[in-house]
């Protein structure tokens, strides 16, 4: 088995044995999404209008709950070390627990969005544009969140300090990810916002995994 | 070609050289920020549409240049601490970072400050005022990564990172909050727009804009001063220096 | 050439003195405190070296003792 | 010619200069025993041969190349197995599991059957599929040691404090492994705070605690 599948099914293996981990962020993601009928009032019409923007700050926030799993253990327990002292490319096997880290924190948030959609009285067309920027959107916080974790990893405190390391540089994907959203509330189309942020995706995937690896080597020093 | 500069990678030439120029930045900033806040404040004429209000601009304009002006140099020093592995640039990066947040700060105050005259509101969400406050946050993110790290040399490091990363975002930052308010708000804001300034009106804003850099060139040598000697603690040359500083402080 | 005709009316700045000289005084206090503590920082920071300087010497005289000793 | 080559290493934690100029070459079948008051910088030293820190100064080189070096620290992970203070043992996997994610990562085809033997030499037997968050601190670390029995290509031991948490018993059999593979040919290089028991032959390198 070559190492990269090897720590590929490692990775599932281990996610799945801590369910609590990972339904909690879910479960906030929920909770922060129903409060807000209950801050701002029942109406449909605000309920609409606010949607887009809850449903991805509420995403952010609850990316930050999980994130630091992301490095967190494997650190802690060493197997960092020992990956590092395997007959593979470091940064591909970084990227693949990034990859891992993706699929179970944020795919479940895609899947249960339209329930979200439901609850926050959502359009068909805003559905659909929600899905778009939450499938291209999550693998770029997931991609600049693990640079953050990479290097906050090796400190005991590391929760605050990585929201501010990360709200200022997931401002932009919020911005054009409502007003793809938006746009498609009014009807318009919103190819370009996709675009963009197809763009940092793309661009993010080409630059994280230097970083990142660099950033994980620093925390190994 | 950067050959010449390497023997300033060495703590202790740095140190040196913050001592040589730090007297001329401090000079220049002196000079410089007097001559031009009274020039701009007594003697530059009122601005036709918003009357003496308008002399904030001599602090907010400089301010705001400098904030990311600091933030560009940070990052450069960060860029050349990873490439060329050297001490001295993680400590000139750290060495900038508070002041370039002091600058980013003043320029976000001022800015309320004049906004409230002229918009009628301390804070609009709009696309500079936001980007800047943005840019303190990135700051801020730089220094407490850099706080949180017991081995300053991981420390830079860890934080360079985040500097790095963190120009790559200003420019999409600035653009996608540019982009973001002029869908949502458009023209409720009759922004300053830039007159073609008279002369008079410029001078002081030029003077004190070289202020304003100077003053950060200095704090920002004064502050790595501090971090050569803080980091070279162990140093026999720091030694030396205690040992001449007692023997000044005896003398007088 | 002056543009105020009086103190009074300098310190009015046209019915905008309270904004112009908030943000002069702020940012003036904000730049001196800035300065302030980098001075602080080079005091600081030279004292430490000293207690450095005085914890080697303790180390060294500590290890010349144990020395004596073994000798004796 | 000796594999693992250390040369003129300095090493600077938190701005102190742990040690610099240590030189030494780790020669086939030898044992080095790497000594010091605690925070001289042993551990530090395992960690730059290993390639984590990188030397503030000087080189480590295998087999004549430097590890800094991708291709070179890849053939060198091919021969090397490393335990550290961090037993990389996960606590929600068992032991059998640790053991199976540790092989496939190091690309070894370990059956089963051979896995089972070596928890039973270690004493785990019984223990195999309980989750080692179960198990006690010295029954982790031999999870973490059966490594040394797996990787049959491995010519080189970095090993940090591998006797922490294991009973006398524990300690005379890892001894005993170490031994074999000493004769056998292979290098090991270890800190240990505690004396070596039955090993009567191994080399000194004694890092000084500086001021």
């Amino acid at each position: 088995m070559s190492p990269y599948a090897a720590l590929l099914k490692r990775e599932m293996t281990l996610a799945f044995r801590q369910k609590s981990e990972l339904i909690q962020p879910l479960v906030f993601f929920v909770l922060v999404i129903t409060l807000f009928p209950l801050g701002v009032g029942p109406s449909p019409d605000i309920l609409q209008r606010i949607g887009p923007g809850v449903i991805w700050v509420a995403a952010i926030l609850s990316s930050l709950l999980g994130m630091e799993r992301l490095f967190r253990d494997d650190f802690q327990h060493g197997w960092l070390e020992q990956l590092a002292l395997s007959d593979a490319s470091m940064t591909g096997l970084l990227m693949l627990k990034v990859l891992s880290h993706w699929l179970v924190s944020f795919v479940p948030l895609v899947i249960i969005s339209p329930l979200l959609a439901l609850l926050l009285n959502l359009t068909e067309p805003m559905y659909w544009a929600l899905m778009a920027t939450l499938a291209l959107g999550t693998p770029l916080v997931s991609l600049v969140g693990a640079i953050a974790v990479g290097l906050t990893v090796g400190l005991n405190r590391g929760g605050v300090l990585l929201a501010l390391l990360l709200i200022p540089l997931f401002i932009p994907l919020l911005i054009f990810a409502t007003s793809a959203i938006e746009s498609a509330a009014m009807q318009l189309p919103y190819g370009p916002q996709i675009a963009i942020i197809a763009a940092l995706l793309l661009t993010t995937l080409a630059l994280s995994p230097f970083a990142i690896n660099y950033a994980v080597k620093v925390s190994l020093h | 070609m950067w050959k010449w500069l390497h023997p300033y990678a060495k703590p202790e030439r740095a140190y040196q050289l913050c001592h040589t120029l730090l007297p001329w930045f401090a000079t220049v900033a002196v000079v410089s920020l007097i001559i031009g806040t009274v020039w701009g404040l007594v003697f530059a004429p009122a601005d036709y549409q918003q009357g003496d209000s308008f002399r904030i601009i001599y602090i907010h304009v400089p301010s705001a240049i400098l904030s990311m002006g600091a933030y560009v140099a940070m990052a450069i020093a960060a860029a050349v601490g990873m490439i060329w592995q050297w001490r001295t640039a993680y400590m000139t990066m750290i060495a900038i970072a508070p002041v370039g947040a002091v600058m980013t700060f003043i320029a976000l105050f001022t800015g309320a400050a004049w906004g409230k005259p002229m918009w009628g509101a301390w804070w609009v969400w709009d696309a500079r005022l936001t980007s800047e406050l943005i840019l303190l946050f990135l700051y801020l993110g730089v220094m407490a990564l850099y706080a949180a790290f017991d081995d300053k040399l991981q420390a830079g490091k860890a934080a360079g990172v985040m500097a790095v990363v963190g120009v790559v975002n200003v420019p999409i930052i600035h653009y996608s909050v540019e982009w973001w308010n002029t869908l949502h708000q458009g023209a409720t804001i009759s922004k300053f727009g830039k007159p073609s300034i008279a002369p008079e009106m410029l001078w002081p804003l030029l003077i004190n804009l070289l202020g304003f850099a100077a003053f950060v060139g200095a704090i920002s040598l004064m502050r790595l001063r501090n971090e050569i000697v803080q980091r070279e603690l162990h140093r026999p040359w720091v030694a030396d220096l205690v040992a001449n500083s007692n023997a000044r402080a005896e003398k007088e | 050439m002056m543009r105020f005709d009086s103190f009074s009316e300098f310190v009015a700045m046209g019915g905008y003195g309270f904004f112009v000289w908030l943000s002069f005084g702020v940012t003036f206090v904000v730049m001196l405190l800035l300065v302030v503590d980098s001075f602080y920082g080079q005091r600081r920071v030279l004292q430490k070296a000293k207690q450095e300087i005085e914890r080697k010497q303790r180390i060294l005289a500590a290890r010349r003792a144990a020395a004596k000793e073994s000798q004796a | 010619m000796s594999q693992l080559q250390a040369i003129d290493l300095t090493c600077i934690r938190r701005d102190r200069a742990l040690f610099s100029g240590v030189s030494f070459d780790l020669e086939p079948s030898e044992l080095v025993l790497l000594s010091g008051l605690n925070g001289a910088g042993k551990t530090s030293l395992l960690r730059i041969l290993t390639g984590f820190i990188r030397p503030d100064e000087g080189r480590v080189m295998w087999q004549g190349e430097s590890i800094t070096n991708d291709i070179t620290r890849r053939a060198f992970a091919q021969q090397l197995v490393y335990i550290g203070h961090k037993s990389a043992v996960n606590p929600l996997a068992s032991a059998l599991e640790n053991c199976v994610y540790w092989c496939e990562q190091q690309q070894l085809t370990t059956p089963p059957s051979v896995i089972f033997d070596v928890l039973t030499t270690l004493g785990l037997v019984g223990l195999e599929d309980v989750p080692c968050g179960q198990l006690s601190a010295g029954q982790n670390r031999r999870v973490a040691l059966a490594r040394l029995w797996f990787k049959q290509s491995a010519t080189v031991w970095i090993l940090d404090e591998p006797f922490t948490a294991l009973d006398v018993a524990g300690i005379a059999l890892i001894e005993q492994h170490i031994t074999a593979f000493c004769a056998g040919g292979g290098s090991v290089i270890m800190t240990s705070h505690q004396p070596l028991v039955s090993i009567t032959q191994w080399r000194d390198i004694t890092l000084e605690y500086r001021i």
